[in-house]
């Protein structure tokens, strides 16, 4: 036995841990070649994003003998109904929306954590208030729910739309945490750490939810998918004020300037909506190969 | 001429890792109206071989080799070559299954009658008066109220009523061969004794034969004519039920036998058996019981044993050391096997 | 001598959605130091739920809970928390009595730090290994570092018991705590139990619903018997097994298959006068279980609740009838 | 394992009175009614406060801009007195007051006034469009179920086969698509760069000369004109429907009810339908009401993007426009419009799965 690894057994849990625990997820997913797919465009995506503009210069001068090129050496993927850039517009529109988009996911994955686990936990009145206002919640028609408020209130700043798609879209997922919480809370082990006197810091943090993480990890990924799809909608829609690039804006562009209905103009027009694709098919792969290895149940018999 | 008899059937079933072999050159024969106990416990491959007997085995199972011949007036066939008609009439109408988890085997979302009906129509029986006659007769054969039974939905009947109820549908068609899984595990001891008597009225009354399949070995001393043990997927021992009692040859049959105290009579010599079972996919070489078996030698390590007659041709153990067995046991006389190691 | 722990007149009600029930009703039990008893019924007896009002995680609605003489549910702070770490239960189910994400070490040096027994990583290492060597999983190096799935159903259920000796327990409440471990090793989980009450004066509660198991269990010691919330006899075990008392306990032990043919087949049946177990959401009046007892007298058993009392015979029993014969009994003897 | 012991509750706290809430939340049945009137109250409650209290208001700036257009002739108090007329609001009550008529109106359907045509009632307004979005969305949710459960069905069962993958790795490729960008590719492809489908003439509920009525003219034309968002709203829930029922059947193929159906000969047929599709359904009832919340909201930018003239289409006009009133109305109505369909899918589920609603447990 080797008695060194031992004689810090946590140092030793945290080192051995995390890496015997990344080498074999890696191999797991190796065998999933979409999830591995998934994995490698989210990696790019996230370099494309927030590293590439350090590397790239930025150019916003519209150039109006260039408008509607097709792709060319200079222009790879053609110029936009101003001659600007498509790639390169591409290359800087997609750190403000992928930073909201997350940005939201945690939001709501924060509220569903903490109040689902309160919920459950607590129990009683206050788990009956917060089940009672996720349901409602829940049912509300939030995409009209969420015209409204962009009309209204007209967010300007990022961290904003951020908040408030975080607190749209945090029902579903809170439910599931809830009844995950409730579950794990009835399960024998929790007892014994209750009979034992661990005390509830212990159980809810090393009893209860180390057991959810992977759970947790899966529902954070699809609330990013979430959180996007609501962003470039209301952003398309013209909704919150035009500022900056981001691929939402190509896109509110490319219709409010009939670019769509020009035949010469497919790159531009293409290009925010393979983008946005891409990165959510390689979220929402991503998620499905993590089900995948998380959940042997569904798991295929290969 | 047997109703079952089956022979060298093995039966694997893939993993990740690799095939486990979970059932392997089981033999055995079921005579007309006879019960047989499959007796094993976790991983020794009983239910595997219950569910093998009427093809109904999981998703990534094989049968890898063997028999299963079924007779019926003289008329053999090896159900591993039904076609699926003839193995969807097979099931049920000719061998009935009464499963382990008694209290999930009922649709949730369909009335009992529903499930009798449909039972019925499956094996042509469509003319649902006639169905619905039959039912009432079967749910007064197992003391149940039919008015009250048929219409009720499955989780609005208690764990014995479900037991009953499943019992009556097994036999509806008056099968040959009613196989149980473990059919008392889950039930209170007076439920319990209450399907016991049952099963023993119904047996006589109607003739079937029966296999069943536990970890119990009350419930084979309640109910068996024969016995087989199993371990690690093969058959130890076979013998009646007498002669496994209080005759056994096997050391593992010695051990389990041992390790189960009782409620009357002396306590006698009660202990567990040493260590755990094997792990399927890697068995040790040789007896795969010998590494828990106090009475192995070497010789044991080297060679899987075959099952050979000892005492009697009818008594089967697949041990090379069931003489030395026989002399640590002693007397053969009707006493259990803790009291004669006391 | 007083008891270490005891339930004097305890009462357990529940809501459910159909009604409220009273899953235990006056149960009193007095246990000392050391001893190794068990309680036996079927399900819906509360047998579980007395288990659980000993371990005070569930707070009774009637009735006293006493540790060394004091109301457990009186104290508070230090006390209470003394009194949870003084009783431990021992779960069923293996599978879900252990943390999967968890190392044996780090399940068995939580307590270990939390209760100030360890300090340093080296203490904690010390500890478990000899904690490991206490429940017989030898040699501990090959199980501080796994997980419970590496571990086989009886492993899992001796780290549970090492689990609940890290704060070394004055009592430890095991429920059905055998009965999901195979057949051929639970006499083996039983006598490490019964280890524990012989060499470090733990006393001892298994809770089954097997009869042999608690024979052999409580082979010194006594068995109780429950019905529909009640404690219909606690009794020596011998005594219980041989000469049962109650009718229920009679038919108990009459109704047991057993692993003897010519035992089991030719046992004499305690014919009951109904199959069905009444609901506790609607309990008989009286004794309930007068609508099943074959010696049920009318005007009595259906109209008085027996009260537990103490006949010739090392035993106490719930029963008009049975009270009224032995006690006759004996009088008639002296006379 | 005393029964008992999963009630959790104690006696005590079941007869305080001020858990009656609390006891009717865990009933199934009385839960919808109460989580439907009190998502309805919540959202009107959230406009109220919305349009009336915030800072800058719309109130506010309806009030400013008449002031503004009429050049001065208007005071503050008559400006007040107009917008008041245009919100349907007493602004000069007390706010509770306000708040109760606000209520008092909406029970009677009196939304208030558009700002835009005058006169012309909110009510009125969404009462001409909303059955077109209800009619495109209903029918592309319909659709997109019954093909998603029947593919997802199909794939459980022939689990690992080609079909299997290119079943469900295609619904989970189109559900990660978002449906205004299908939209966008559609129009894209199959109608620039390919001339396939002639757009313009789709665009609108109906064609102009055409006659309403139930004739077979009138009911083809409305098909094609609705037959692009009816194709978006397929596609864009079909992939979650295959997955969710995949994966529903795969469970059920595991419950020991459906090798005990088999064990006793059952045909596949009938094992397929009652014992294993029939389950496996179940959860999705629930998720089917919450998609047609969904599908409503998104259904805004397909009609912008189709022209087709639904709600969707007028909450962006109103939007644009700030005709708060229309924007306030549509959001109600279409609350409303979303619960009862999850109070109906609710009172489906009870129906389908008699485990619910029904009292629990004959003794034995």
């Amino acid at each position: 036995m080797t008695t060194a690894i031992l004689a810090r057994p946590t140092l030793g849990q945290r080192l051995a841990g995390p890496w015997h625990a990344s080498v074999e997820f890696l191999r797991l997913l190796s065998r999933r070649p979409v999830g591995l797919a998934g994995f490698i465009g989210i990696v790019f995506f996230l370099l494309l994003a927030f590293v590439a503009p350090l590397f790239v210069p930025f150019q916003n001068d519209p150039s109006l003998v260039d408008i509607y090129q097709t792709p060319s050496a200079a222009h790879p993927l053609g110029t936009d109904f101003q001659g600007k850039d498509v790639l390169n517009q591409i290359v800087f529109g997609g750190r403000d929306i992928l930073t909201v988009a997350i940005l939201a996911a945690l939001v709501s994955t924060v509220i569903a954590i903490t109040f689902g686990s309160i919920a459950a936990i607590i129990g009683g009145r206050i788990d009956t208030t917060i089940l009672a206002i996720t349901d409602v919640v829940l049912t509300l028609p939030k995409l009209v729910l969420l015209i409204a408020v962009a009309a209204i209130l007209r967010p300007t700043s990022f961290v904003f739309l951020a908040v408030i798609l975080g607190l749209i879209q945090w029902s579903s997922l809170l439910r599931q945490i809830r009844a995950q919480v409730l579950s794990l809370k009835e399960r024998d082990y929790v007892e014994a750490a209750r009979s034992l006197d661990l005390g509830l810091i212990h159980i809810v943090f090393r009893e209860i939810l180390p057991t959810m993480r992977s759970y947790i990890a899966i529902h954070f990924i699809f609330a990013t998918t979430d959180a996007m799809y609501a962003q470039v909608f209301i952003v398309f829609l013209g909704l919150v004020p035009v500022s900056g690039s981001n691929w939402g804006i190509m896109l509110y562009f490319a219709q409010g300037q009939g670019a769509l209905f020009f035949r010469d103009s497919i790159w531009y027009i293409l290009s925010p909506i393979l983008a946005i694709t891409l990165v959510q098919l390689s979220l929402v792969s991503f998620a499905s190969a993590l089900e995948d290895i998380f959940n042997p149940r569904l798991r295929g018999s290969a | 001429m047997p109703v079952l008899s089956v022979r060298d059937l093995s039966i694997d079933y893939t993993t990740r890792k690799g095939p486990v072999h979970a059932v392997r050159d089981v033999s055995f024969e079921l005579e007309q109206s006879e019960t047989l106990a499959i007796i094993g416990e976790s991983g020794s491959g009983k239910t595997t071989l219950a569910v093998g007997l009427i093809r109904l085995s999981p998703r990534g199972t094989k049968v890898t080799s063997g028999e299963i011949l079924y007779t019926k007036k003289g008329l053999t066939t090896d159900v591993r070559t039904l076609d699926d008609d003839d193995l969807r009439e097979y099931r049920w109408a000719e061998a009935a299954m009464v499963f382990q988890a008694a209290l999930n085997s009922f649709n949730p979302v369909i009335s009992i009658w529903e499930q009798f009906n449909d039972t019925a129509r499956a094996h042509g029986m469509k003319d649902s008066r006639r169905v619905r006659d039959r039912a009432d007769e079967l749910l007064d054969l197992v003391h149940l109220d039919a008015k009250r039974v048929l219409p009720a939905f499955p989780h609005e009947l208690s764990g014995g009523m479900k037991q009953r109820v499943l019992i009556a549908l097994a036999l509806m068609l008056e099968p040959q061969l009613v196989i149980l899984d473990e059919p008392t595990t889950a039930l209170d001891i007076l439920t319990q004794r209450s399907i016991i008597d049952l099963l023993k009225q119904l047996r006589e009354r109607l003739g079937f034969s029966m296999i069943f399949i536990s970890h119990d070995l009350s419930i084979a001393a309640e109910l068996a004519d024969r016995m087989i043990t199993m371990y690690a997927g093969r058959v130890v021992e076979e013998a009646n039920v007498d002669d496994m009692f209080y005759r056994p040859r096997h050391p593992y049959s010695v051990g389990l036998l041992r390790a189960v105290p009782r409620v009357s009579g002396a306590l006698g010599s009660v202990a567990s058996i040493p260590g755990s079972p094997p792990d399927l996919m890697r068995l040790p070489k040789g007896c795969s019981y010998a590494p828990r078996c106090p009475y192995a030698i070497d010789e044991c390590r080297a060679a899987d044993p075959p099952l050979i007659p000892v005492d009697t041709p009818r008594h089967q153990a697949a041990c090379i050391r069931w003489k030395h067995v026989a002399e640590v046991l002693g007397s053969n006389a009707e006493v259990p096997v803790a009291e004669k190691l006391a | 001598m007083t008891a270490l722990i005891e339930l004097d007149h305890v009462s357990r009600a529940f809501a459910t959605p159909a009604g409220a029930i009273t899953a235990v009703d006056a149960v009193s039990l007095a246990l000392g130091r050391g001893e190794a008893m068990c309680l036996v019924g079927e399900s819906g007896c509360g047998k579980t739920t007395t288990g659980r009002l000993l371990t005070g995680l569930l707070r009774p609605t009637g009735g006293r809970l006493l540790y060394e003489g004091k109301d457990v549910w009186l104290t508070k702070g230090a006390d209470l928390a003394r009194f949870r770490r003084a009783v431990q239960l021992v779960h069923q189910d293996p599978y879900a009595s252990l943390n999967p994400t968890r190392t044996v070490f780090q399940t068995l040096s939580a307590p270990l730090y939390r209760h100030k027994k360890a300090n340093s990583s080296r203490q904690a290492l010390a500890a478990v290994t000899e904690l490991l060597k206490r429940v017989d999983l030898t040699p501990p190096e090959n199980f501080v570092t796994k997980y419970p799935h590496q571990l086989s159903g009886g492993q899992r259920q001796r780290v549970a018991i090492a689990r609940a000796l890290t704060v070394d327990p004055k009592v430890i409440v095991a429920d059905e705590a055998v009965s999901m471990v195979d057949v051929s090793i639970r006499i083996s989980l039983l006598n490490l139990l019964l280890a524990l009450a012989k060499e470090f004066g733990v006393t001892i509660v298994l809770i089954t619903h097997d009869l042999a198991v608690a024979r052999y269990f409580a082979r010194r010691g006594r068995i109780g018997v429950m019905y529909l919330g009640r404690m219909v006899e606690l009794a020596d075990t011998e005594a219980l097994v041989t000469d049962p008392a109650h009718p229920y306990s009679a038919a108990l032990i009459a109704a047991i298959p057993e692993a003897d043919p010519d035992i089991t087949r030719s046992k004499t049946r305690v014919e009951l006068r109904s199959a069905e177990i009444p609901s506790l959401l609607s309990l008989p009046p009286g004794c309930t279980f007068h609508p099943r007892c074959p010696l049920s007298e009318a005007g009595l058993c259906d109209v008085k609740i027996p009260e537990l009392l103490a006949i010739p015979g090392a035993r106490e029993v719930a029963c008009h009838v049975a009270v009224r014969e032995r006690t006759g009994a004996r009088a008639a003897v002296t006379a | 394992m005393t029964t008992a012991v999963a009630a959790k509750d104690q006696v005590r706290t079941a007869m305080d009175p001020r858990r009656y809430l609390g006891d009717a939340w865990r009933r199934p049945i009385s839960r919808a009614v109460v989580k439907a009137l009190l998502t309805i109250w919540v959202t009107t409650t959230l406009t109220f406060v919305l349009i009336r209290l915030m800072p800058g208001s719309p109130v506010e700036l309806k009030i400013d801009e008449l002031i503004q257009t009429s050049n001065g002739s208007l005071s503050y108090e008559d400006a007040k007195a107009i917008a008041s007329g245009l919100f349907a609001i007493n602004l000069n009550a007390p706010l509770h007051e306000q708040y109760l008529s606000f209520i008092w109106n909406l029970l009677h359907l009196d939304l208030g006034n558009s700002f835009l045509s005058s006169g012309t009632g909110v009510t009125s307004i969404i009462v001409a469009v909303l059955p077109w979005t209800l009619f495109s969305v209903g029918t592309g949710l319909l659709l997109s179920f019954g093909v998603g459960i029947g593919l997802g069905l199909l794939a459980a069962y022939r689990r690992d086969s080609l079909l299997d993958r290119v079943v469900s790795t295609g619904g989970s490729l189109i559900s990660s698509i978002p449906n205004y960008l299908l939209a966008l590719l559609m129009i894209l492809f199959l109608g620039v760069q390919w001339h396939l489908v002639n757009f313009t003439s789709m665009r609108g509920a109906y064609s102009s000369g055409m006659q309403p009525g139930f004739t077979p003219a009138f009911i083809g034309d409305i098909f094609y004109h609705a037959s692009l968002p009816i194709t978006i709203y397929f596609l864009s829930q079909i992939g979650h429907w295959i997955l969710s029922m995949r994966s529903a059947t795969l469970s059920a193929l595991e419950e020991d009810y459906v090798t005990a159906a088999r064990a006793r000969g059952l045909s596949d047929g009938r094992i397929r339908t009652a014992y294993v599709g029939r389950n496996a359904v179940l959860p999705l009832v629930t998720q089917l009401a919450i998609s047609v919340g969904f599908i409503v909201g998104g259904a805004a930018v397909i009609e912008q993007i189709f022209a087709y003239q639904g709600v969707g289409l007028r909450l962006l006009a109103a939007v644009t426009q700030r005709d708060y009133p229309v924007i306030q109305g549509i959001v109600i109505l279409t609350t409303v419009t979303v619960v009862v369909a999850n109070l109906a899918a609710d009172l489906l589920y009870s129906k389908l799965d008699p485990r619910i609603g029904r009292a629990g447990g004959a003794t034995g």
